[in-house]
């Protein structure tokens, strides 16, 4: 259909301005690694954003975007989305813009399951305003507003988005281009909200702050990768494994290769959350951190349904015309 | 006994149907306005509902009233005094009372004038009967007995049957005004059209009436309305909100672009909404936010992805939407924001209405962000200044602020119905020129315009934000030359939609003591006032109304200059006297304020207007 | 500590205003009754409502109260707990005021888990401005701003509070005034943000749509009430129980007496939250819907938080007082 | 060669130190301003901060710089132009040189000036090699390799060892102005208190520079800056925002309230919530809350409560709150809002300076929503205004907009030490009587204020909200003379505030022929310009300067009448001006506005009202 595109397609002419060493530049270099094999074109790429280092992303991707206000991205998408159909939609938002200011656009974009990829770039801290809390910011980490440090319960991102509905979570860290990567990709192929947290570094207020769960040290034992039809397995040389106990997901060792028999196996397309939810939640040190697709249940999106009903309107309409309707009803002649 | 204020020669005249929430009067005003329109007469309306729900019934905060002036000379208000008052029970009495003109007549339905009503309505004898009401001509029909009576054979229940009585009203009042039932009985027929029982019934009870009043010797001598003088055409009757909602519709479609409509309900404006739900057949998006803000971003992006894009709301809603609408204006992007306010402050009366959203429309946002602020002022041209805020909202690439008010959004008066074919052409600011030679923010170099350049054209990528931008490319830019530049750019693009917009008229004398200006939904109040004044010989009285009010129409100065005094007058504490001072500072602003949550009275206006004439002579 | 107050002490001199027939009538009876027996000092009571039908509430209530603006009724409280931790603090709202444009006070109510009771008339429709679509309309109901049946996916409250961290919920019909007072006495027992959800009828726009649930004739087959260390049966006599099959909540029966020994007993204090999930899911004709207290788990308040950081502080203060902060650090002297 | 402008008899002068922004610039900034008070120099002091959070080093966006202007004399601006520039790297050459007075002195460290950096900053040769420098003195001094010289033995490692090299410069400024290096050891000793290494380091470093400027010969005459007169007392150099949140915490504990602080973060405003954070130990309780929607409304419920409630913000906050202030606005309950204004509509410059939310703080509501707002106008009298905001609040229960900016919240001056027994006390409205005797909405008769009544005080139960109130019950009501009167009574409880400040003053002459009008932060620039100006004899310009402005005090008329002309200097498009218009339309005003996200400079003031002042006279 089109002579096929580069990443080099999408890298714009804007001097990229994140601190050197940013977890950002890494998610920029895979979106637009990402949109060259998307075999979309160009010009129905859209990508929107709110406020925050993060989103400033859109002006370094050289195709359609907002950079909108703080918090509102997801809002905004939902409504080009709406109006264009047709749009390939991306929104790209902080931990602050879409869980602080944005979380009510978040939750019923979650809610409503209009199809476009939210990614989130999890650097657990407000990162432009120079290290604030924000709603993910874990307890105790000390900032500048929480001098003796944070107080506040976070959220977790996957049980929030779920208990709001959404039908695609997924979990990446910025440091696995590769897996960045695959999940962009299966979120763009999930009709729906897809919502990507990628575990991002930032360098001047929360450096590190992933790094227990995304270290090359560390991280094989504190993470574990759900892939679809494949049990869930984990550690250096994969001795671990999870299982359910009552209702419970607990972790165990895998010795012998019969134990894998009792190793639950991912499936992220069902439509019940309790396990997407009890993956979502695990957290070091007693568990690890799930990464890769954790849901992905496809059901009717928001803009097929609207767009459905404007179809049948127009098929059973009321009003041949406009004029029609102006002269429906009651009416009467001046002659 | 005062005199009848109803009379053979009149040439217009005010009904009020009143009753409880439950008796169908909106129903009854809407046949017996269609009918007026029949009859070749300008009229308008304005219907009154309780605050609640539903209050108590039989209680006074429960009554729901309709009203509508009619005649055979252009009709610009629905009356500020009624000369018929119908009322289907004691609290419908009670409540309307004090609009009813010295010498008017009352239709009750005595039937429901019971004890127990009575009380309801804190009355302790009847004043149907206690000859409190001397001053008023009553005519007591025992509507509830004679309706079911007339449906006895129907095999109806009780309370179906009372559900016609409006209808017996209804009957007496097209006899005393020598109106054919024909236009009614069609009405009914459209209305209740599967349902001929409710037909038969409605018919029957229609004319029980009719004969009623044909056959009792206490009325006075039937009237005749003459037809008004109207242009020729086909009308119908409408209100304001529907007429935005259609204006919506039309733009869209003489633009070819789909309207994406993204709104959160909220009174007085939400009717907007459901219209535009109900004309998915136009193909029309509609969002209902989660709030106002994912409301008016929502239209934001839509507006990017090139549809007409709009958001309905009212006074809080407005608030909630001041940070949204300075991206708006700096990503100059086309958005109309229909505003259609309502009294007070924060929530503060939000049934009544009030004009006193402008400084919001007009200053509402931190920084210079300025935008086309305008307002309609008769419920029918909601449907030309929805239709002029899309056209300039998309011909100039920027937001537009369309006011309305409860007023106009419950009131309605005739439309000339418009043809498609004739409503001016919007054309989109399409660069129609190549790729290469386009830039972001390049301007139309005759109106300022950025080019409206969405998503799916191919070449024409670019990202927009709320960042400020350097001139033309649109790239991010912290230079401070640029920046002021940005900012004059941003204010004369707006300055230039005058150039697009008609002058000022002047009604009345064209030069003189005392110019009365208005804007919005006051037109017909003042017109009316005016136009009695100039018919009581005062020569040197204009007016000039105000539709466009950022920017001001060009020759504004210069019709302010033909006089030698200016009264503002507006229903809030000035605050368009005071973007006057702003705006035109050479002149001297005298002013009149409602502060009330109502509409002004015709008379009050004479009365400000007379008074301020005198005391300009007691100056001389 | 002081006489003793009655319902009769909490009923305001204003008129009540809503439709007859409309549950909140029955509410605002049962929060009067709740309040006698608070054994709180009237002054002491605060309730703070948005913008709604229900959220006229507080001015039929002789207490402190705060009739606020749409949405906001949550931040406000929160704002007033923190400010002073001793009040009563209860938040009055609706569907539309907590979850549409409240949404985000909502789940960081939720989340920061304050301590106050928060009561939601879920009418499942905008009562107030004439029946638009809520965000707990049912999919298919036609509404003013859906003509053609709503096609938005509603929000469970139960399930999006608990996925936003909430402590406490409980659900209850506005049809049952013993489990409405027992609940709310238990929601004021409960430290930390309490969330109820209460099954209200709108006479006007959705007259009967709980009524499957909360009907005479149809309740005991459609309910099921939770109590904490009871056994999960319900139906006419008893004959039906919930019980684990894997993850998944099953409905089964309960023919003879040793079939209740696999039948799931409640434990609304469990920090997990999985089945709390499930059982606030549970919907007819599948399943009965969960009455009563589905989750209740205490931890510490924000409240207690703020209060104690400052505790804190003023034990080990930098500066004894407010002058001594202003002549801190770097100062000269001019002579 | 141009003429040194640092000579012997100066008695002001301006230093810029500008380096990467990890060569420490502002704390050398702040060790030099410090030695300047002990110096009993009065002085003015901003820093420049790049717009990224970490820009590329070596890069001129990355280039932090720290200006102070100290004087012998009053001094109200950190100055137009510097005398002395020390850059520490081709980059702070490159972004500052054209703030360089010609005929200033350069300090550069050479040995930053290789090959790489010089690339860095786009410099094709060395600049201090060849000879594009020569209007400018420059002292090459070699700060890297001497401070590694001085450090050698402390064991320390390279990173550690040029951190110092700053100190070296600031060696090399004191001995110009010949100041005392124990002032700055001190203040190094305090920083460093538990990190004796760096003390040793930091205070050898500067050593060397002192006597590297000693002993080279390439010095002009070192200059003294004489003390300037000012009033007795403590002194400290304090920044705006940190001079807001003192401000709050003396308000709460002389009003014996508790300070509830509900913000959401955003620059330049955060720096408030960060103090206030961390001053828990006087009892503030901070609520970081999820926007700035609930940042207001949690407050307003704080308000309720009976705490002194606070939200700060900056302009797109402050839209965004405009609803809930109407809110707070009809309540009647005490609120102040700190809007730390930056620059532009929506996202704008969000680093840069302006006062263009003037419009939204005075207009921004839907419905009459009429509140008080004040402006600070330098960075110490930013403790004063927050104090005069809680008091206005608390005392006149209503909310308070205090209007700061980016300008006012870095830049930093000497401040007089209050007092707290001798800060005016704050009465709080509490209602003296029996409960019996009270009504929500009863009012002071004075000042028109309710009283602040909140929950925990038996007996005063009442509700409070957003729909319009019965005055002196505050039940519900819709009567339309009702609403008008509240109306009325809002707006005039506003305007009773002017009974309460102080008259405006003027500076200058005190009648004329031209009066120059600032408001907020622009009183710097200003100021100086006028005091330069009468100095050159120009004895026919006032000049005053608006700290009040709704309600504006009393007396304003009346100096304006003073007056032939009226030029309103403002960093936006007219929105003072405008105002002005509006409450003063009796009067005409000349406008010199500046939008681009700077200060102004005092030249720029002076040629504009020398300009002025030439168009008068030729208009004789
Ligand atoms: C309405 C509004 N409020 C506040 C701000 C200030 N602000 C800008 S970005 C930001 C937080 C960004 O945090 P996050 O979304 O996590 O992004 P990050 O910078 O960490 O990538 C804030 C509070 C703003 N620009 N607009
Ligand atoms: C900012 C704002 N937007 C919209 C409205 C209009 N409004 C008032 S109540 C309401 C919805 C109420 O629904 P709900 O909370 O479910 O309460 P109910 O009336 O059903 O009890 C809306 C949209 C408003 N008052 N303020
Ligand atoms: S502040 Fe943090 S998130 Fe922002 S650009 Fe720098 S490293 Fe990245
Ligand atoms: S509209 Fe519905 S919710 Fe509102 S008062 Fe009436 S019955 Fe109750
Ligand atoms: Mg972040
Ligand atoms: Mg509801």
């Amino acid at each position: 259909m089109q002579t096929e595109l580069t990443k080099k397609d999408f890298e714009s002419d804007q001097l990229v301005r994140w601190c050197p060493g940013c977890g950002d530049y890494m998610i920029l270099a895979i979106i637009q690694k990402v949109f060259a094999q998307l075999n979309r074109r160009k010009e129905d790429l859209v990508v929107i954003s709110g406020i925050g280092c993060s989103s400033r992303l859109p002006y370094y991707m050289d195709t359609y975007g907002i950079h909108s206000i703080h918090g509102r991205a997801a809002a905004v998408a939902t409504g080009l989305k709406l109006a264009n159909p047709k749009l390939n939609t991306w929104v790209v938002t902080g931990d602050g813009d879409s869980l602080a200011i944005g979380g009510n656009h978040f939750i019923h974009a979650a809610r409503r399951n209009t199809d476009m990829n939210v990614v989130i770039f999890n650097n657990r801290i407000y990162g432009m305003t120079k290290g604030q809390t924000s709603p993910t910011t874990p307890e105790g980490l000390k900032t500048k507003t929480s001098p003796e440090g944070s107080y506040e319960k976070p959220f977790n991102i996957g049980e929030l988005a779920i208990g709001a509905g959404v039908t695609f979570f997924a979990r990446v860290s910025d440091k696995d281009p590769k897996l960045l990567e695959d999940v962009m990709m299966q979120a763009n192929a999930h009709k729906g909200t897809s919502v990507i947290e990628v575990l991002q570094n930032c360098v001047i207020f929360t450096d590190g702050i992933h790094e227990e769960i995304t270290g090359r040290e560390t991280k094989d034992n504190n993470q574990v990768l759900l892939e679809h039809g494949k049990p869930m397995i984990y550690g250096k040389d994969q001795k671990f494994g999870l299982k359910l106990n009552g209702l419970r997901v607990t972790k165990v060792p895998v010795y012998v290769d019969d134990d894998i028999n009792d190793i639950l196996v991912h499936d992220p397309t069902s439509e019940e959350t309790q396990l997407h939810i009890a993956l979502a939640k695990m957290q070091i040190p007693d568990f690890p951190v799930a990464m890769g697709v954790i849901r992905k249940h496809e059901t009717t999106t928001f803009d097929e349904k609207v767009h459905a009903a404007i179809a049948q309107a127009e098929q059973n309409r009321s009003y041949k015309s406009i004029q029609n309707l102006f002269e429906s009803g009651n009416t009467w002649e001046i002659k | 006994m005062a005199e009848n204020v109803l009379n053979p020669t009149m040439r217009k005249a005010v009904i009020r149907f009143s009753g409880d929430s439950g008796d169908g009067m909106q129903l009854t005003g809407d046949i017996f306005t269609q009918s007026s329109g029949y009859a070749g007469n300008d009229l308008t309306t304005i219907p009154d509902f309780p605050a609640e729900i539903r209050a108590p019934q039989g209680s006074v905060g429960g009554v729901s009233s309709f009203q509508v002036q009619f005649g055979g000379t252009e009709i610009y208000t629905p009356g500020d005094k009624v000369d018929v008052l119908v009322v289907m029970n004691p609290a419908a009495l009670k409540g309307n009372l004090p609009y009813l003109k010295i010498g008017g007549t009352i239709i009750a339905d005595n039937d429901n004038f019971s004890r127990k009503n009575l009380k309801k309505a804190d009355y302790v004898t009847n004043p149907l009967e206690d000859r409190s009401l001397e001053d008023y001509y009553i005519i007591s029909a025992p509507a509830s007995t004679l309706t079911r009576e007339a449906l006895k054979d129907l095999g109806l229940d009780m309370n179906s049957m009372m559900r016609s009585k409006n209808m017996f009203a209804l009957g007496i009042v097209f006899y005393m005004f020598t109106r054919p039932l024909k236009n009614a009985v069609n009405f009914i027929q459209k209305k209740f059209e599967n349902k001929p029982e409710l037909v038969e019934a409605n018919k029957r009870a229609l004319k029980a009436g009719f004969n009623f009043a044909d056959t009792t010797e206490i009325f006075g001598p039937s009237v005749v309305i003459p037809p008004a003088d109207l242009p020729k055409g086909k009308y119908r009757n409408i209100d304001g909100n529907t007429a935005i909602a259609w204006g919506l519709l039309a733009a869209a479609q003489k633009s070819k672009k789909s309207l994406s409509l993204c709104s959160y309900p909220i009174t007085p404006a939400s009717e907007i909404l459901h219209e535009v739900s109900a004309r998915k057949d136009f193909g029309s998006i509609v969002l209902q936010a989660e709030d106002e803000i994912a409301a008016v971003t929502a239209a934001i992006g839509a507006a990017f992805a090139g549809n007409l894009s709009v958001t309905s709301t009212s006074g809080p809603g407005l608030s909630l939407k001041s940070e949204a609408l300075g991206l708006a204006v700096i990503a100059e992007l086309p958005l109309v924001v229909v505003d259609v306010q309502r009294a007070g402050p924060s929530t503060g009366l939000p049934t009544k209405t009030e004009q006193s959203d402008l400084n919001q429309a007009l200053f509402g946002r931190h920084g210079e962000a300025p935008l086309v602020v305008m307002a309609a002022s008769t419920p029918s041209n909601c449907f030309d200044f929805s239709y002029q805020a899309c056209k300039i909202a998309i011909e100039h690439t920027t937001p537009v602020i369309l006011l309305s008010d409860t007023y106009l959004a419950s009131g309605s008066n005739p439309w000339k119905i418009q043809d498609m074919e004739k409503l001016p052409e919007i054309n989109v600011p399409y660069f129609k020129g190549k790729a290469e030679d386009w830039m972001p923010y390049q301007r139309d170099p005759e109106s300022l315009n950025r080019y409206w350049m969405s998503p799916g054209m191919k070449g024409f990528e670019h990202r927009i934000g709320g960042l400020e931008k350097e001139e033309n490319t649109g790239n991010l830019t912290y230079l401070p030359e640029n920046h002021e530049k940005m900012t004059k750019l941003r204010e004369e693009k707006i300055r230039r939609v005058a150039r697009k917009i008609p002058g000022q008229k002047i009604a009345g004398a064209q030069q003189g003591d005392l110019l009365v200006v208005g804007w919005g939904s006051t037109f017909g109040a003042i017109n009316t006032a005016i136009l009695e004044l100039l018919e009581e010989d005062h020569y040197n009285i204009g007016y000039t109304h105000f539709n466009y009010i950022k920017p001001l129409p060009e020759n504004t100065a210069s019709v302010f200059e033909n006089f030698d005094n200016i009264l503002v007058c507006e229903l809030n504490n000035g605050q368009f006297a005071n973007y006057l001072k702003m705006e035109l500072p050479q002149f001297s602003y005298l002013q009149y304020n409602k502060i009330q949550g109502q509409p002004f009275f015709t008379s009050e206006i004479k009365n400000r207007i007379l008074n301020e004439l005198q005391g300009l002579s007691y100056a001389n």
